[in-house]
């Protein structure tokens, strides 16, 4: 416990979680310090290549086996059942209409890839190997929750429910899926190999650009939060806040079951606690736009993203580490 | 010069649904089009910025089209389907062109 | 498809002058505009370009504004304000709109 | 707010022919004008997208030109020299602006 | 011939070409994965930047002999007449209009600077150290087969081959063309002192770049052969193919003429083999608007290029090591 | 003396200079080489995020002391005060008027951060080691010269100088200062600890990004210069020069005072010697439109910061030399 607290307090004071508060500050300050729209995309495939490429090039030194199959299978069971949880807490805990409602719960059943990043990193210096193959979870249960919320819009009886043709492959096939999971297999194909080419690449330099990026998150979340003050009940800022552990525990049964490695159910457990705010915001766009988006990106990047980056990870890492004695 | 009376058809709508709407366009007959940049904007959804944004949820484009009067209406049609339930704008205003054959 | 007569404002600023012109329209009651990029141009100051500016100083936008027909007259009022000491230009012209219940 | 009759001339033109263009428009006595980016368009020589591009080859750019009507005809005369063999669009349009003297 | 084998194997399975082919593969299946124009921009001017810089600091290193003048003249004779080469063959092999022969011919006679990089990456796996000067050979073949390609439209009595005042000017002083020579020359200048203030920056992450810009070209051809399946013809196809091998049958006879080592020997042949996509393309538009651009493009990116990154290069190894018996 | 003479000619043959003075030529020549402007922003964000970091945890190093506190005020005074002197100079070797005048003063109170940056690379080379927090120096000497051109303004009864609401905020906050103060405090804060984190990212590649970022300096102070040869008078041209002298006289007299070390001292003068070229026209175009930004500009990027660059430095190095006896 005492550990799970100077860890808490250790990643409070790390370059990542300031760089992420300098932005929020600098946001809320209205400073108009910003990042150019095509460099944070930039920042964003450098995060996806890399780590992509070395999940895949870890995978290629331990060997593929049977939990590489399963672990993928759990994380498409979770994608598509936390949002059916999502949903009905959001339906007690605030009054969101089932539109929103489903909207949202399609976020938190999807990931964050930055927060699995920032897991990565606080797995590391807790002396962890996450198991590689975590990139490839990551990747499967980027899409299933949106089909999943838009079951629940169908199922209410709501119109707007119906898939649209086209919109199944546009969600599988959105950018940072096809390229994490390319990124992914050419690490598995090139190997130690490859790895030796890269490596000064997308080694050396990650956490700096980490930095970087989530210094422009921090801009973004405190510009979005600036705006949506209003839309912030007191139920939904709650839900923020619960659901990820809720998930967490979701990822910690899965992780326990599957035998993973106490890195591995650390990741599996903020996989499932963490909101997308990439790829399921885009697709909500196309598919609900009735569907307020200020609601759930601010959730997502305003409420969840901070909570699971301050305190979610070491609490997943105190859980995972009692459980699985490691 | 020798000018020709023409529309300009000016539509400003989420990125996202860019695909969507120039199937649409083409489908409808469109000889043409381009597709600008949008930085930001505001409207009673609030105000948006492109800046330090990853995601294609946020952006806008404005898309461009110039027309032969007589296919205004289809186009309009065609281009009301797809942003009916999407927020954006919608104008077109006279105007002449030059080299009347590639419309 | 039916449609409603509006004005197109255009007004090409200094992007440093983007907030607080955005903010006059806001005020003017104007309900919705869009920021379009502006990459470089020319003038009785000379030319400019945007390309490998690092500093705010330079660059300009394109700021456009589609009204009713009763707002322009408000709405230029605020945006001569702003513009008033700066270089920039302000342009109005007639257009239809879609969806006139959005303005 | 007084406001005086002008025309606004927007010209869709490769962005390898925008520096021709410009000296073009300065010859015909034009004061100003603005370059606005191009995404991505669609028309009888196909579909292109400036995304990933490196090579200027491929894309467009907008260039507005707001100019006392008097002036229209030399204008469209350069324009018309420099597009002429090329790709692209020259649409006219009439507007109304403000600071008449500064065009 | 074995040994060539396994390196085409073995090249094949390169980071840098898996990186192209998911490129390539993303957009045949309109994922919307795309890297943006000024991400890419950037990209390829820290190549340019990287290898123009290296090549001049390995020459201020080696020394400036009468070979480095006499391969800049055998660059500039090939770029000259290699279009005349390439035109004729076009005109055999397929139906193009005398303009659009023309046009590809010019492409033919210049030279691509990633092929030229990947050539080099291979010269130093099969542990070869080719002449640094090759680089500035890269940067005087750009231009004059644009010269070329304007001259036989010129003889053929089109109208379109005149030309206008400033182009010549504009080709030579092309952005890529000023950057190469520009961080050659200052790589010459500051030398071994200069290469250790930047070489972490210009060498280490260079493969990982490289990696990057592959993916970013394999999206920009793939898209672009989707678009242009119906100008691509089998005679097209076919000269894409032979035209790089007849081209670096004359790099080969210029490097052994001028006795350049074996990794010389296989850059020049690359060079003369192949297309340029970048510069030429640009002077085309503006020399010859009436070539219709998805002719050149598609055969220089999607077909040439390609063949030499997978096959070309391997093969011209092979025939450089066998006949300087290096 | 001789000492300084080598090493101005060392430093005119440094990297960093020749891509300035490449870019420079580009732009005299109409290449169209150019960076794109959303990586020149991205450059000069990665520059200011490196060298806020390094001076932080050099601090956090080097501890505290009442010497940060003095050189912050000093600092702050040097920038109120530079622009009144400019302003005299200015009316007396020009013809500007007032307002361009002060416009132009407020520049040389302020100061640039890649000039900065410059001293510091050929302060290590000398073997000198500067004051953490004189990053912390340049970041509050970057404002309080606007207000001092403003006041001017104000006192010779131009109706321009009221000071709109909200302007002083802009000014403060502007990215550049946030950025720069921002990651200065987590370098502070993060220490050696934050320092391991992001060293590769911001140390190694660190001269080949300014390599860059000059040329792109380059560029564009040669497109201004071309453009606006005709403001450039006689009497303006020798102001370019001989107020960085005087401004680094007052930084060197601020550096004895306070006792700050060699290169503390050479810092304090090049921060004196050295004019805006990012915040102040920024500010300067909101508050004094009527002011002519060619004549700043091409001052300021034109004139003052390649003399700075190439003959400035080396002066200023061996008085701060001479003068602590270091
Ligand atoms: N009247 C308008 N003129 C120009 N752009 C508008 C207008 N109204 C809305 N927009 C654009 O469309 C976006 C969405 O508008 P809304 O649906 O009103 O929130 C805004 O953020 C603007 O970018
Ligand atoms: N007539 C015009 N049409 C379009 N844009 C203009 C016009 N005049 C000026 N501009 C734009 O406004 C900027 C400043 O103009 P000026 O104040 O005349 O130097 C120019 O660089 C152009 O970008
Ligand atoms: N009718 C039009 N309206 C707007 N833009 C057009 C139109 N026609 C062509 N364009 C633009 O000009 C480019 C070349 O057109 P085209 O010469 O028809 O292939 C297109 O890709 C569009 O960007
Ligand atoms: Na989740
Ligand atoms: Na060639
Ligand atoms: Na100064």
């Amino acid at each position: 416990m005492e550990g799970t607290l100077a860890l808490a307090a250790d990643n409070l004071t790390s370059p990542i979680i300031l760089f992420f508060v300098l932005g929020v500050a600098a946001a809320f300050a209205r400073s108009d310090l910003s990042i150019p729209e095509a460099i944070a995309k930039g920042l964003s495939i450098y995060l996806l290549f890399a780590i992509g490429f070395k999940g895949g090039a870890s995978v290629a030194n331990h060997g593929v086996d049977a939990t590489l199959v399963l672990s993928l299978v759990a994380g498409i069971i979770l994608s598509f059942v936390l949002p059916l949880v999502a949903f009905g807490l959001l339906r007690v805990m605030s009054r969101l209409s089932v539109t929103d409602a489903a909207a949202v719960a399609g976020h938190y059943g999807s990931i964050s890839i930055v927060t699995f990043v920032a897991a990565t990193s606080v797995a590391e210096s807790a002396g962890l190997s996450p198991e590689g193959y975590m990139v490839a979870v990551a990747a499967v249960m980027e899409a299933p929750a949106i089909l999943s919320a838009l079951w629940i819009i169908a199922r209410s009886g709501q119109q707007s429910g119906e898939m649209e043709q086209g919109l199944v492959r546009e969600i599988l096939l959105n950018g940072s899926i096809v390229l994490l999971v390319g990124s992914f297999l050419i690490g598995g194909i090139t190997g130690d190999e490859g790895m030796a080419m890269i490596a000064p690449f997308i080694e050396e330099p990650f956490q700096g650009v980490l930095c970087l990026f989530l210094l422009d998150m921090g801009l973004v979340a405190g510009r979005g939060l600036r705006e949506a003050k209003s839309v912030l009940t007191a139920g939904l800022f709650a839900f923020g806040v619960v659901m990820p552990l809720i998930g967490s525990v979701f990822g910690l049964a899965a992780g326990l079951a599957l035998g993973l490695s106490t890195g591995g159910v650390l990741l599996f457990m903020t996989l499932a606690a963490s909101a997308s705010y990439i790829a399921v915001p885009a697709a909500m766009r196309v598919a609900l736009p009735e569907a307020n988006p200020s609601i759930y990106l601010t959730l997502s990047l305003g409420v969840t993203f901070p909570f699971n980056l301050t305190l979610g990870i070491p609490i997943y890492l105190a859980l995972s580490q009692t459980l699985t004695g490691g | 010069m020798q000018t020709h009376k023409a529309k300009r058809v000016e539509i400003i709508i989420e990125s996202i649904m860019e695909d969507r709407l120039s199937a649409a366009l083409i489908k409808a007959g469109v000889t043409g089009f381009s597709v600008l940049p949008v930085l930001g904007g505001s409207g009673r959804s609030g105000h948006w910025s492109g800046e330090g944004q990853v995601s294609r949820a946020g952006g806008m484009v404005n898309v461009v089209c110039i027309v032969r009067p007589e296919r205004v209406d289809s186009l309009l049609d065609a281009a009301f389907e797809v942003v009916d339930r999407h927020i954006g704008v919608v104008s077109v205003a006279d105007c002449e062109v030059l080299r009347a054959e590639r419309f």
